[in-house]
């Protein structure tokens, strides 16, 4: 599973984009926050307020309740602000 | 069509590019640019935009086929730039073109409404201070918003 | 500003003009093209514009002032041609500049709706069947009527 | 008096401006204009349908029971199709 950040999540986690493996109890977009947070100090801080997290699987927007599954291009990024 | 470039844009060749048909009699148009000073009053010296490559071009196009599914558009273009830009440099520029201004003029405000909240850009301010990234604005939200409740209501442009 | 000309004018310079300071963020416009059909299908070879010079100015610069003080605008500009026009030639620009977007597109298409109603020009269409004047269409007046509850209800757009 | 007459008012009436020098009791737009219609059959034409008539007085819109004075500019003409 390919994880993506964008602006401040990019920041926080000090990460663009890795590589993952969850285990198979990670079964939707809040369970693979949560496994995610476990990794360090820069994920727990960029998944602190989740009402300010947004996420894209396979780059359409989904909720947090929404399932993930291997081969998939999750994003997590902030509210949008071009234009 | 929909364009995300690095590079700037000639505003009045795609105006004029998007005008040519004799069947266009409206054209509308927004460009948005980098202002000098924040929302809060704070300098901005530059303004670096990060997007979703792959993800971007997605949504933009979702969002012009929402558009031209809604208004008769004989046109549409969106260009969206990304990287760094510096105070008045344009940012983005949107063109609906139709046989009538209601319906181009909707049509123009609805892309950008949608855009500002659904295309995965991101601003950071460079200012004095340093790097910042720009909050989305709640008034964002309910400009969008509107649109779907006209569609819900059934509630269309009067020129449908 | 206002103009009222025979020549045609060029777009990109004119927005370019009007976005030029670090204060502006948002630039809306839009720009009326000669169809070459009618409303009601009829083949439109050329046009002519009437109008009343003196009243036209008057009437334009009245629609500009109330523009401005119903919105924060940097820039506003309208050009408006007379004389003969082909199919596809540009008869009107509409160009506002703000800070934010929503005073650009409210005051943009603000000043068309009033224009279409209260800006003295005619137009003669050049058809087949020999020269048609235009009749005044009452979905124009309805378009122009909105602002005008809009200020009553002292509902104002939200950015105000 | 200038008397002005824009698009097809102009056609029928002929006539693209006149200076007329009507009598005292001819006091408002509404006077005036049943004074015009007996200039001929051009202007009887013009002003059938008043409802489509439009009038200016010194370049500003005015209704039909607004007064008319010496020295006016006194424009007539259908509702504008500009923009």
């Amino acid at each position: 599973m390919k994880v993506l950040y964008f602006a401040w999540l990019r920041a926080k986690t000090g990460i663009g984009e890795e590589e993952i493996d969850p285990p198979a109890e990670v079964a939707d977009v809040a369970g693979l926050i949560e496994w995610l947070k476990a990794r360090g100090p820069g994920h727990q801080e960029a998944f602190k307020d989740l009402g300010v997290v947004r996420c894209a699987i396979n780059q359409d927007y989904v909720p947090l309740s929404h399932p993930v599954k291997r081969g998939d291009e999750v994003a997590f990024f902030p509210p949008v602000t071009g234009g | 069509m929909i364009r995300v470039q690095r590079e700037d844009f000639d505003v009045g060749a795609e105006i004029a590019r998007l005008s040519g048909s004799g069947k266009v009699g409206a054209v509308a148009s927004f460009v948005g640019l980098v202002r000098d000073h924040a929302g809060d009053g704070e300098t901005v010296r530059a303004m670096t935009l990060e997007h979703y490559p792959g993800m971007t071009e997605r949504q933009l196009e979702a969002i012009e086929a929402e558009a031209r599914q809604r208004w008769p558009l004989e046109d549409c273009l969106i260009i969206h730039r990304h990287g760094r830009l510096e105070p008045g440099e344009r940012i983005v520029l949107v063109i609906t073109a139709s046989a009538h201004r209601e319906a181009a003029f909707q049509s123009c405000q609805f892309l950008m409404d949608w855009l500002k909240t659904k295309a995965p850009f991101w601003k950071l301010e460079d200012t004095p201070e340093g790097g910042k990234w720009v909050d989305a604005k709640a008034e964002d939200d309910s400009l969008a918003e509107r649109w779907q409740q006209r569609r819900e209501d059934g509630c269309l442009p009067t020129d449908q």
